[in-house]
Parts: structure tokens; C-alpha cells; sequence
């Protein structure tokens, strides 16, 4: 068991993965003499040179088609995004020429890369720093989406992302990059394609994701000492979703709630309430509720910010209506 | 080469009354027919023969027989230079006013606009620095510190028909269009009467009755954008001219030259502005451009570029002046500007700033700052005394001061307009 | 009552709203010379000459910033992709500059335009070519998304669409161009956020929207002959969503099939399934059921493209189980 | 100006020593350090005024100064043009082997390797163009007709291990790359055997084996990647040369340029190819690009280009080669290439083509066809008899015939693999 932040399980990790394979490198805006503009990559230039760990021009269509290029010849990239808003500058180059070109060659050409970085909202950065991609991502075959919460999760999975043959989309949260959680050695790398049951309950299974998961906590404390027993989930991997996993939690408990900073409409928390009342309809004893970001572009003032996201008290109340 | 050599050259061009009119057609000259004939028996003098060769040239008479007109130090290649096809690659250059022709264009009131926004500026963005320290302002907030001599000049000598739009280091621009500073602040504060409600922050400022269209978070998005602002302006007839600003980092961005090349194919009232502070937050011109003379970077796409000195705020004026008129007047837009400058601040009040020296911008500080120049130039054409100066800027920070001290007493925006400004409808997505 | 195509119904809307409003000019690859990549644009280069039919290079990220850029400016533009697969390019754009300006503006600098184009499938283009938007666009507040099935939805949407403040997008599909419908002159402006009832039934809603509602039809046709009445709901706009009516039908036929040409993670149909669960639950009598494009890149081979697609008869078969 | 001001000239640049030394470092002459010092009390000869005014513009000496060094004709642009930070711009041009060289260079076996390449390429899409009005094929299909010129002329100076990619107009490519014609049809087809498992049809053909990375959609999409192909190699020591081919409409797209400024800042062994076809789409070059010296695109990047016909298979095979070596031994990549040529079929077969005259198609066919050019070459050279070339067309013919005969007769795919090639481990996705 070590102790450490979300930040450094990311770049530790990198660092682990490149020092075993050398035809792994980072690529993107300031990750090397800058050492990140969310110093995720500190000190890696410094062990890694220039040559692995490369600076980009602000060019994020260019850069990522270059990454998946090199992906198809040989190496392995690590695609630093500065935030994920950025990356829809090169989205295209994401869905049309990494996710679908190994089904298009009929198998010829994989492409195994990772693109990664801080993905929905920061603190007060407004509407255009602050998109939840989740949704958008987890909508594409071809790609494979992990979402991490903990430490642990952003070692074990980003591990699993960088050895894995197929382009991966590894959607961090600023705002958890300095919190700091155990580590689990034993899940030196999670496979893809599991959710997490993080507690076990009995009465609600609320599922979450990234930062969501804080919130799922919090309401999980409150229930509890209204011994309200609830499960909590973390899907970790938002495509392949882990049907089995959300459907076993639900014929046990016959509720479900799904929390979401993203928008709701199309959302992950969409799918999770498709596939469950797909899979597990007679199990289920009440209605299935969804909290999401407000279905509005975040606004700065720190009052209406707060009032965007979903909020655990209201989340409460609403359980307990239905518990 | 014989005479003979250059007789038939000669003939090769039509002869000598046929080069006579090339000759004076193609340089300032005037040359007399006569000279020109007797260099059949004579040869072509030295001096001559460099024009002669850009008439071979022209007639893509073959290449070796020019070879050895040329005089030493120049090529065939800087030859074609100076034929039409390559004529925009060879306008683009350094544009300077000499202190001569500053002294007689630009007069006290015009020095005293440029210099007292220039000051506005930087006070307003040292308050906002000290309001950002203390916690009250979220986000990301890039100061404009150091490059205040751009906006002033260029303000000056534009209507307020003129179109601005920058990206989001945008404070200076919305001083610049004369927004209150008091709604300034409250936007940074996030505060009721902010800008745009404070929904949108440091990055997102827009004064859309004075036609500056923001403020924008996405590096390079300004450039088609401000492109469309000028198509706008010309499809309907508007005699206005468009400055599109963005930063050395965003002249990387494809999506720049993808609006070069329309701008360029339309003919639109557009002046880009690439403010080149030398940084793209850490990266130096150097890490980020394979070509670093930014002003070159129309050329590609037929634009032609000029080089000027933003850390001289009069010499800008009076060189923006001339495009701004051709632009206005002769349909001669798009033009790109590469105004040197620098920020003497962090990319963004978070930024560690380990990429370059203290030395760098002290010195910067020291030897370029434009407000020390404006000033040096006031005092020094006696317009104004130290201490009128003094008591102006004694003025401008109280002005920033006790709006930032009112902003700071504003409420904080009603809960009720969360959901208001998504459609512009109102309601539909409640 | 007249009878006209799909395309043509496009082009007159667009060519009427061009007479009322000069502001109004249709810009993209091919519109003017070449009479549009699709011909939807026919006769209109000739009608309104360059000015307002303006052919662009090949720069979709830059002109749809330009496009946007005089809409902020007093224009109201038409932007036609070729095919919204190549709209991937813009999306920055779309999202960033046009869906949240009007908000981060607070208010000040609303955008109005119109994003055109062909959606979904053609056939046999394959993958590249072939992606269904609907789920991504209606995923995003500050845009509306309307997606028309026949002549009179594409006028009468198209209407509304043009005269609309806000950025709107409109996915047409390429395949129901040569279509002709008859247009109900009642309906020259449709409402935007009402879904259509195409036919009344009473024991099970399907719901589709685009050219998923041919499918509709026929399963309809099909259950009818079997004596069950399905009632056959087009969404036409799918943000913001008609929630009453999806809500009201299934209160009558208490069962609910979506049938979507994208794919299924995070598409529509999880949207529509969702809204109905959490809002009628009550009132099901059966699972949803959801029928989408399957979840890979589109093949290019005939039966493998067919394939790929929801099938009536598998349909029909499922439907029946319900019932 | 006097005697007086040339001698003062004279000394800022450091007197007649240094002057010396710089105008023979600047020159190809060999210049006397006397003959300079004799400048001081005589002036600076016409024929060395130039060179002169080329080392004041280095010393930044101020701009007025060399106004009247210059000869007529010439203007200070036009000098600043010689000096080096502009360099790259005046070395961009056409290049072109003469007919002499073309003999002295190509031999029997080179020509005919280029002749039957191109010979398989037209035969083979005049077939494919067959199928598809048979409605055998779906879709996009975009013929090569009129552009094997081309990737004959660069096939056969590539190896093996040299990198290939470009658009959806790529069957061309896999034929040239060795993909059995049997595979090719059946993707076309939507059969079995398919080179993509008929998964990808008409613009998604790949020959991974043989360094052929595709065959892509999207418009531009194909330089990042070949870009990123080119920065592997580097990565990993690999002594190849990726050959990176895109459109004269995709050359608008502004990843191009994002492209362009990382493979020169990288310095990558990388050769762009425009093929200028003249048309993307119905859209002309002139109606699509401000500037339609596409070959100069790539200055503003500091990338030379330079334009080749395309239509002369022979010329550019020995001028490609010269690139090619540059590149792949000197480290001189990226270089940018436009290759003016023309396609004879529609952009695709849909295409009914009123945006040029059938009188322009059928001009460029009788007078520029890239096949007829070596034919003629072959002939007149007296490497094969018309009656040889005939019989080697024929065999060519029949080996498409039964290929495609063959893949007529080939089964749909397989129902089972449509889950199968979604992830790389198979079977997740089922
Ligand atoms: C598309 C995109 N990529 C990255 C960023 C993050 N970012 C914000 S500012 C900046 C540097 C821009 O530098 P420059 O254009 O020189 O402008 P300056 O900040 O110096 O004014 C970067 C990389 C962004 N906002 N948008
Ligand atoms: C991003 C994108 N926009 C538009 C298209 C549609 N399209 C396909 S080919 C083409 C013309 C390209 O012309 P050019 O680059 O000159 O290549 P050519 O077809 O002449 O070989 C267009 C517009 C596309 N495939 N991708
Ligand atoms: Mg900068
Ligand atoms: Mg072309």
C-alpha cells in the first residue's frame, strides 16, 4: 500500500511503462521543459530527453494525427491533451482515423495509442474550459474510454491503457489531481471492461464516475446513517460498459441512481438507466433517477458554477424518496 | 560574356527601342533610347545589368544566359525575387516611423490618448492582479502587462465601427472600447453587473455596441472567426476594417491559415495582429514556429506582412495608420501584422514562469516599456511636465481603484439567471 | 397538398427564406458551380449569384468560424457540410464559438445559423462516411437539433430553422433525398421541440426519428397485420426534446420500442428511454426495447452493411415477444 | 552620392580588410584586398555596389544608405531577398530534366518498369470504371485516369521500406505497392479476399506489409498522419523517406500546415506531393486558393517546394530522385512537391463534370498523357518495337480481365466477421 496523489499515479506510471518499452512516448503542449501545464509530467524530460518527451506547437489536429500516424508505424503514443476541450480541435483525426481505421483495413492497421489528460470541469474556467466528454466518447466503437476516480484507479487503468493495442481515451479530472488515496498493489493494472463496486450495499445501487464518485460518497455517508445501505459503483470503464456488474447490483438492491457532472441528455447516466431497464426491468422497485450537470454551458460566477453540478443534498432527498 | 554576347541579348528583347520603354517601365529611371542602343556596340554597362537579366527573365529567355549579368552577391534565385510572381514574398517587411516623422505626425492629444489608455490598461490589470492574489477572482486571468502599446496604438487611429476581437487575454481590449471598469471587475469578481453576468469570466468579454466580439478560451478560434466578422462587414456594404488579434503560440493553429486563404481569395477588410509576446505560455517562438519571422506567415497564402515594433506605440500608430487606410480605403485587406512584444507577467496568474529569466524581463522592462516611451516622448516635446504626469496617473489608479473597490461591494449574480441565455428565446430550457 | 422530394423541399425553403431576408447566404463545398456535392442547392447559384451562394475551399474548421463570425455579426448563414462527417473538423466551432457564446456572453451576442448537411449513412461510403450525429449534437445545451423524415418536415423545420436566433442543427439523410412526400401546407413552419404523432395507435409507441422511420413504418405495417396498433412517433427535433408527447404515448400503449441508424452507447435511444422511465414508469408493461445501428464502424460490403443496421423483421420479432 | 559617403559606407562595415574578407565569403569571386582599399578614394563600382548593400542590410545599417547602391531594377526588397532569413524562399521553383538528361539517365529497364506500371494502372481502373457502371461496385470511386505519371515515377526510385500514404483516390497506390489485382477487386467488389475484408472499401485500401498506410477519407487527414509515419522512422533510426500525397483542394485544409510546421521544426525525412490535379472536386485551383503557386505553400513553414510535371514521368523520376536522396542521406526533409497533372475521369464516378469542357479533357489527354510520352520514349529510343508494347498491353489487359473475372466470382464476405477487427483482441466488441 503506498499513499499518493491522482497526479503523481499518472505520471509515475508513465514513467514505469516507458522505461520498460522505449517505443512509448509523450507528446503534447508544455509536457516537457514546462513540465506540464497540470504538471502531470514532471520530470520526465529530464529522464526521458526530449526525444520521448516532446513539446508540441498549439496544433492539437496536427499533433494527435502525427501521434496516430506514428501509432501505425511502430510506436506507442501518449497523447497529453491540456484539457480535453482542446481535443475537438482534433476529434476527427480521434474517431475517423484511430477508432475506425483497424476495422477498415479489415485488421491490418491497429493503432495503439493513449490520449489522455483533464477531461470536464476545472474551478471557474467557464463553459468552454469545462465539457464532460464522457458521453461523446463512450458513443464510439473502435475506442475504449476509461474514466479513473482514485490513485488507484489512475495507475491500474492507465497501465492497462498503454499496453493495450487499440486506441484508448483516458478521461482524468483536474480537481482530483492533488487528492491523494491508497493504492491497492495487487491491482497493479485493472482490467479494462470491469466496474468497481467501492461499497457494498443492499437497499440503492448509485453509480458514478470520476469526480462524480465524491458525490456518490457523500450521499452513501448520509444514507448510512439513515440506514439507508447504499452500493456504490464506479464504472472505471465507460466503454465496453460492465452491463453484468450494473445489472447484478440491481437485481440486489431493485434501485438505481446514476450521478453525472456531464449533461444528461445522451449522457453516461443515459445508458446506464437504458441498460439497466433493458436487462433488469422486473427488478427494479422504483424509478431509475439521473442527476446530471445542469443542461447548460458552465457559467464562472462561483455561486451559479456550484448551482450546475449536481448536488448531494438534493441527491439525498431523492433517494430517500424512493428508499 | 563578348559584346557580341550582349548584342544579341539586346536583339533578344526586341532590340534597343524595345528595352528603352522595358528599361523605364521596370525602374525609376529614365533612360534615354539612344544610351540604350549604343550598348550594342558597347556592352550593357554594370549597372544596367541587372534589369536587363529581370527582362530575360520575364521572356523565360533560358537561365544560363543571365547567370552572368548578375553582379556578385546575387542569385538567379534573388533574381525572380524581384519578378511578379514573387512580388508579395519580397513586400513583406519591417515598417518603423523614424522619430522625425513621429515628431511631425503625431501631435500632443493624439500622444496624450495613446499614453492615457496605455496607463488605464496597466493599472487596471496591476489591480486585477492584486484582486486575483487575494482569491476573489476563479479561473484562469492573463494579464496584458507589457503589451499595452498594441491595443493603444492601434485604438487610436480606429472608429468605433471598427472591429476588434482577440482571444483570452482580453481585458485591454475591453478597457480599450471604452467598457466601464466597473463592469470589468464585476465580471472578474463574478459579480452581479459583471460584463456577461458573470457568466463568462476573465476569458469570455464581449462589448458588442462597441463591436469588439470578445474574448475567447479556444487558442486561434478568433482568427476565422474575426475573418467572418470582416466578410460580414463587407457583404453589407459597412466601409469598416476588422483587427483580428492573437498571440505567437496561435499562429500555429491551422485553422489561421485556413482563414488566410479565404480572406485572401475574398479580398476581406481584415488586419491580423499577431501580438508576439515571444512565449505560447512555456514555448519560445523558437520551440513552437520552424519559421520564426511570423510576419512571413501570409505569405503562403498571398497575404502580405509587415514587422512592427509594439513596445513603440507611435510608430505603430503611424505605421497601422497607412495599412488601416489602404485597408479602409483601397480595398487592399487582408494584411498581416507581426507586432514584437512582450508580457511581463505569467502567461496566466498560475504560471511558474521557470522558462525564461528574471534578467529577460527586467531588462524588457527597463529598455522597451511602452508607457516609459510615451512618457519620455511627452516630457521630452515639453507637452506635459513630470508632474502633470504624475497627478494623471495619480488620477487613473484612483478611477481604478474605487471601481474595483465598488465591484468588490456588488452582490453576487441572482440564482434565477442560471438558466437564463442558453437559447435566445429565454425559458425554453428550464 | 404538393408532392416533392426531400431535396427539393430543402432547396425551395432555403431559396424563399433567401427572398424574404437578404442577410440570409448559404455557404460550403459545392454549393454554387457544382450546384451542391448532393444537388440540394440547385438553380440557387443562379438565382442569388456569388454573393450569397458562396463556394469555399476545403476548410471546414475555417469556414465555419467565418460562418459563424458574421452570424455574431449581423449575417445569417446557411453552412452546408458536405456530409456532418466532415463537420468533425468545425466541431470546435460549433460547440465552442456557436452553442455557448450566447451564454458566456451573458446574453449580449446571440448566433443565429443554420448547420446543414447529410447525416448517417449513405450507402457503401463505409465507415469514414457513414456516422450518425444525432446523439453527439443533442447532447450539447445552446444548440437546437432537428432531424427531419419527410418533404414537409424538411420544409417546415427548415423554416423554422433559418428564422430561428440560435444556432440549429439540421441532419438530413442523404438517402432520403429522392423521396417525395406530400407536403401539408398547414405545417409551412413547424414548431421546433414537438415531436410528431405519424400514426395513432394504442398498444405499443415506436419511436424514430430520420430515416429509422421508414423502418417504423414498416414494423408498423407488419404488427398491423398481426392486429396490433402501434402508434408511430416522429421526434423531428431532438433537442430539446418533446418529452409530453414521447411521455403521453406510452401512458396509452404502456410499451415503448426506439429505433435508431446510430449506435446505441449514449444515442438517442438511450435518451428517449430514459426520459420515459424516469417520467412514466409506472405506466410500462414490458422492458424497452431499443434497436440501433450496431456498435462498429460501418462495413463496406452489401450484406455486411445491411447487417449493420436494425432490421424490421428482427423487429417485428421482438415487438411481438412484448406484446 | 560622393566618393565621400562610399568611403564612409566603407568603414562601417570595418574597413577594406574586413569588407574583403565578407564580400568573398558572400561571392564567388575571388576579390583583391587591394582593389577594396582602392574603393575609398574611388568608389564602390557598380558591379560590387550589391554585394555592398547586402552587407550593410546584415548589419542592419540603416535603410537609406543602400537606396542608391542598388542598381535599376532592383529595390531594397528585392536584396533582402539574397540575404539568409529569406533564402528558403527564392529556392522554391520548377524543376525539369531535359530531354538530354532523360537519355543519359533513364535506361531500357527504369523506362520500362515506369511504362508498365503506369500501363497496369490504367488498365486496371479503365476496368474498375467498367464495374462500377455495371453497378458492381458501391459507393465512392475515384479513378487515377490521367495521374499514374506519378507514383510511376516514384515507385520506381522508392524501396520497399519507404513509406507511401495519401487520400481516398488510392488504388493507384496499391497496385503500385504489389497488392494482387485479384485482392483489389474483390474490396472493390465487397468480396471476399478483399484487401480490407471488403470491410473498406474503394477509399480505404492498406498494404501494411509493404508500407502502405492508406487510403483515407477525409480530405487532408492523410498529412498529420504521414507526418507522424515520417517522425516513427526518425524515432526509430529507420533510413526511409515517407512520400506523403494529398490534393490541390486538400491543400487548403489547416492541418496541413500544422503538419508542415512540425515536420520542418522536426526536421523529418518526409516528401509531400501535391498532386495538382487542378480541380477538387468541380472547385478550380484558382477558385479554391488565393495563392496557386502550391508549390510555395510550404515557405511560410520554412519548407522549399518545388513544382514538377507530372505529366512527364521520366523528368520527374530523375528530379524526384535528387529529392529523395537529399532527403533520405542529407536529412534534408520535409521538401514539398506539386506535381501538376489531370485527371481525365470525373472526381468520382459520379461526377457529371460540367465545370470544365470536354475540349480541355480531351487537349490533355492527345498532347500531355503521361503513357504515350514513354511509349514515344520507348520507340524512339529503339528499346521496344510498337508490336512489343502492343503485345505487353495486351498481356496486361488479360491479367486485369481474369483478375477481375476472378473476383466477380468470389463469394460475399463471410456474415461471422462483422464483429470480428472492431478492437485488436477480438471478440470484446461481439
Ligand atoms: C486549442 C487550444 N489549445 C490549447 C489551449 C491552452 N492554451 C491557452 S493559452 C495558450 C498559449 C497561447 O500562446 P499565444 O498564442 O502566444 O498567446 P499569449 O498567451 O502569449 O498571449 C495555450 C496553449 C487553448 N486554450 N486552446
Ligand atoms: C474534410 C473533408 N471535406 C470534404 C470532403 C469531400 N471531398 C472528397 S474529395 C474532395 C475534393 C478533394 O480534391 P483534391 O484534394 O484536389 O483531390 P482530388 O480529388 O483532385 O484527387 C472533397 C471536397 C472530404 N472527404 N473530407
Ligand atoms: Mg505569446
Ligand atoms: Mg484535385
Amino acid at each position: 500500500m503506498t499513499f499518493k496523489s491522482v497526479r503523481e499515479s499518472i505520471r509515475d506510471t508513465i514513467a514505469e511503462e516507458m522505461r520498460v518499452d522505449p517505443n512509448i512516448f509523450l507528446l503534447g503542449e508544455e509536457v516537457g521543459e514546462y513540465q506540464g501545464a497540470y504538471k502531470v509530467s514532471q520530470g520526465l524530460l529530464e529522464e526521458f530527453s526530449s526525444k520521448r518527451i516532446v513539446d508540441t506547437p498549439i496544433t492539437e489536429a496536427g499533433f494527435t494525427g502525427l501521434a496516430i500516424g506514428a501509432a501505425m508505424n511502430g510506436l506507442r503514443p501518449i497523447v497529453e491533451f491540456m484539457t480535453w476541450n482542446f481535443a475537438m480541435q482534433a476529434i476527427d483525426h480521434i474517431i475517423n482515423s484511430a477508432a475506425k481505421t483497424f476495422y477498415m483495413s479489415g485488421g491490418k492497421i491497429n493503432i495503439p495509442i493513449v490520449f489522455r489528460g483533464p477531461n470536464g470541469i476545472a474551478s471557474r474556467v467557464a463553459a468552454q474550459h469545462s465539457q464532460d466528454y464522457s458521453a461523446w466518447y463512450s458513443h464510439i466503437p473502435g475506442l475504449k474510454v476509461l474514466s479513473p476516480y482514485d490513485s488507484n484507479d489512475a495507475s491500474g487503468l492507465l497501465r492497462a491503457a498503454i499496453r493495450d493495442e487499440n486506441p484508448v481515451i483516458f478521461l482524468e479530472h483536474e480537481l482530483l489531481y492533488n487528492e491523494k488515496f491508497d493504492i491497492d498493489t495487487n491491482e497493479d493494472q485493472i482490467s479494462i471492461g470491469k466496474a468497481k463496486i467501492m461499497i457494498e450495499g443492499s437497499d440503492i445501487s448509485i453509480i458514478s464516475y470520476s469526480r462524480g464518485l465524491e458525490t456518490a460518497l457523500e450521499v452513501e455517508k448520509t444514507l448510512s446513517q439513515k440506514s439507508i445501505s447504499a452500493e456504490i459503483i464506479n464504472l472505471r470503464t465507460l466503454k465496453p460498459l460492465d452491463k453484468d456488474t450494473l445489472i447484478e447490483s440491481i437485481r440486489k438492491t431493485n434501485k438505481v441512481v446514476v450521478i453525472e457532472e456531464g449533461w444528461s441528455q445522451c449522457g453516461v447516466g443515459s445508458e446506464v438507466i437504458s441498460v439497466i431497464v433493458e436487462n433488469a426491468f422486473d427488478y427494479l422497485d422504483a424509478e431509475p433517477l439521473r442527476f446530471s450537470g445542469k443542461d447548460i454551458p458552465l457559467p464562472y460566477a462561483e455561486n451559479l458554477e456550484k448551482l450546475a453540478l449536481p448536488s448531494s443534498e438534493v441527491i439525498v432527498k431523492k433517494c430517500l424518496e424512493i428508499c | 560574356m563578348s559584346v557580341n554576347g550582349h548584342a544579341s541579348i539586346i536583339s533578344k528583347l526586341g532590340g534597343g527601342k524595345k528595352l528603352t520603354i522595358r528599361l523605364n517601365d521596370l525602374t525609376d529611371e529614365n533612360i534615354n533610347e539612344k544610351t540604350v542602343y549604343s550598348w550594342v556596340q558597347q556592352g550593357i554597362p554594370d549597372k544596367w545589368k541587372v534589369a536587363v537579366a529581370r527582362c530575360l527573365l520575364e521572356d523565360n529567355i533560358d537561365v544560363d544566359k543571365y547567370k552572368e549579368l548578375l553582379p556578385p552577391g546575387m542569385s538567379i534565385d534573388n533574381l525572380t525575387a524581384a519578378n511578379n510572381s514573387i512580388k508579395i514574398f519580397s513586400e513583406s517587411k519591417v515598417l518603423k516611423a523614424s522619430e522625425k516623422e513621429i515628431v511631425l505626425n503625431i501631435d500632443k492629444n493624439l500622444a496624450l490618448n495613446i499614453y492615457q489608455l496605455m496607463l488605464k490598461v496597466r493599472r487596471f490589470e496591476e489591480k486585477v492582479g492584486q484582486l486575483y492574489s487575494m482569491g476573489l477572482i476563479g479561473g484562469f486571468c492573463h494579464l496584458y502587462i507589457g503589451q499595452e502599446g498594441i491595443i493603444s496604438g492601434i485604438e487610436s487611429l480606429a472608429s468605433e465601427d471598427d472591429c476588434f476581437i482577440t482571444g483570452y487575454r482580453c481585458h485591454a481590449h475591453m478597457v480599450s472600447r471604452a467598457e466601464p471598469l466597473l463592469n470589468i471587475f464585476c465580471e472578474l469578481l463574478g459579480k452581479n453587473g459583471g460584463s456577461s453576468k458573470a457568466k463568462g469570466g476573465s476569458m469570455h468579454l464581449f462589448k458588442a455596441d462597441k463591436n469588439f466580439f470578445g474574448g475567447h478560451g479556444i487558442v486561434g478560434a478568433q482568427v476565422p472567426l474575426g475573418t467572418g466578422i470582416a466578410f460580414a462587414n463587407k457583404y453589407l456594404n459597412k466601409k469598416t476594417v476588422t483587427f483580428c488579434f492573437f498571440g505567437d503560440g496561435a499562429v500555429n493553429q491551422g485553422q489561421v491559415y485556413e482563414a488566410f486563404n479565404m480572406a485572401a481569395l475574398w479580398q476581406l477588410p481584415i488586419i491580423y495582429i499577431i501580438e508576439n509576446n515571444q512565449y505560447g505560455m512555456g514555448t519560445s517562438v523558437e520551440r513552437a514556429s520552424a519559421m520564426t519571422e511570423l510576419f512571413r506567415r501570409g505569405e503562403s497564402f498571398g497575404i502580405k506582412g509587415y514587422e512592427i515594433d509594439g513596445m513603440d506605440p507611435l510608430s505603430l500608430h503611424l505605421c497601422m495608420k497607412k495599412i488601416y487606410q489602404q485597408v479602409l480605403n483601397e480595398n487592399k485587406g487582408p494584411i498581416l501584422i507581426e507586432a514584437k512584444t512582450y508580457r511581463y507577467r505569467g502567461h496566466s496568474m498560475s504560471d511558474p514562469g521557470k522558462y525564461r529569466t528574471r534578467q529577460e524581463i527586467q531588462e524588457t522592462r527597463e529598455n522597451r516599456d511602452p508607457i516609459e516611451r510615451v512618457r519620455t516622448f511627452l516630457i521630452d516635446n515639453n507637452f506635459y511636465s513630470e508632474d502633470e504626469l504624475k497627478s494623471m496617473d495619480n488620477k487613473i489608479k484612483e478611477e481604478v481603484l474605487s471601481a474595483s473597490e465598488e465591484a468588490r461591494d456588488m452582490d453576487l449574480p441572482k440564482e434565477s439567471i442560471l438558466f437564463d441565455d442558453v437559447y435566445y428565446e429565454n425559458g425554453i430550457n428550464k
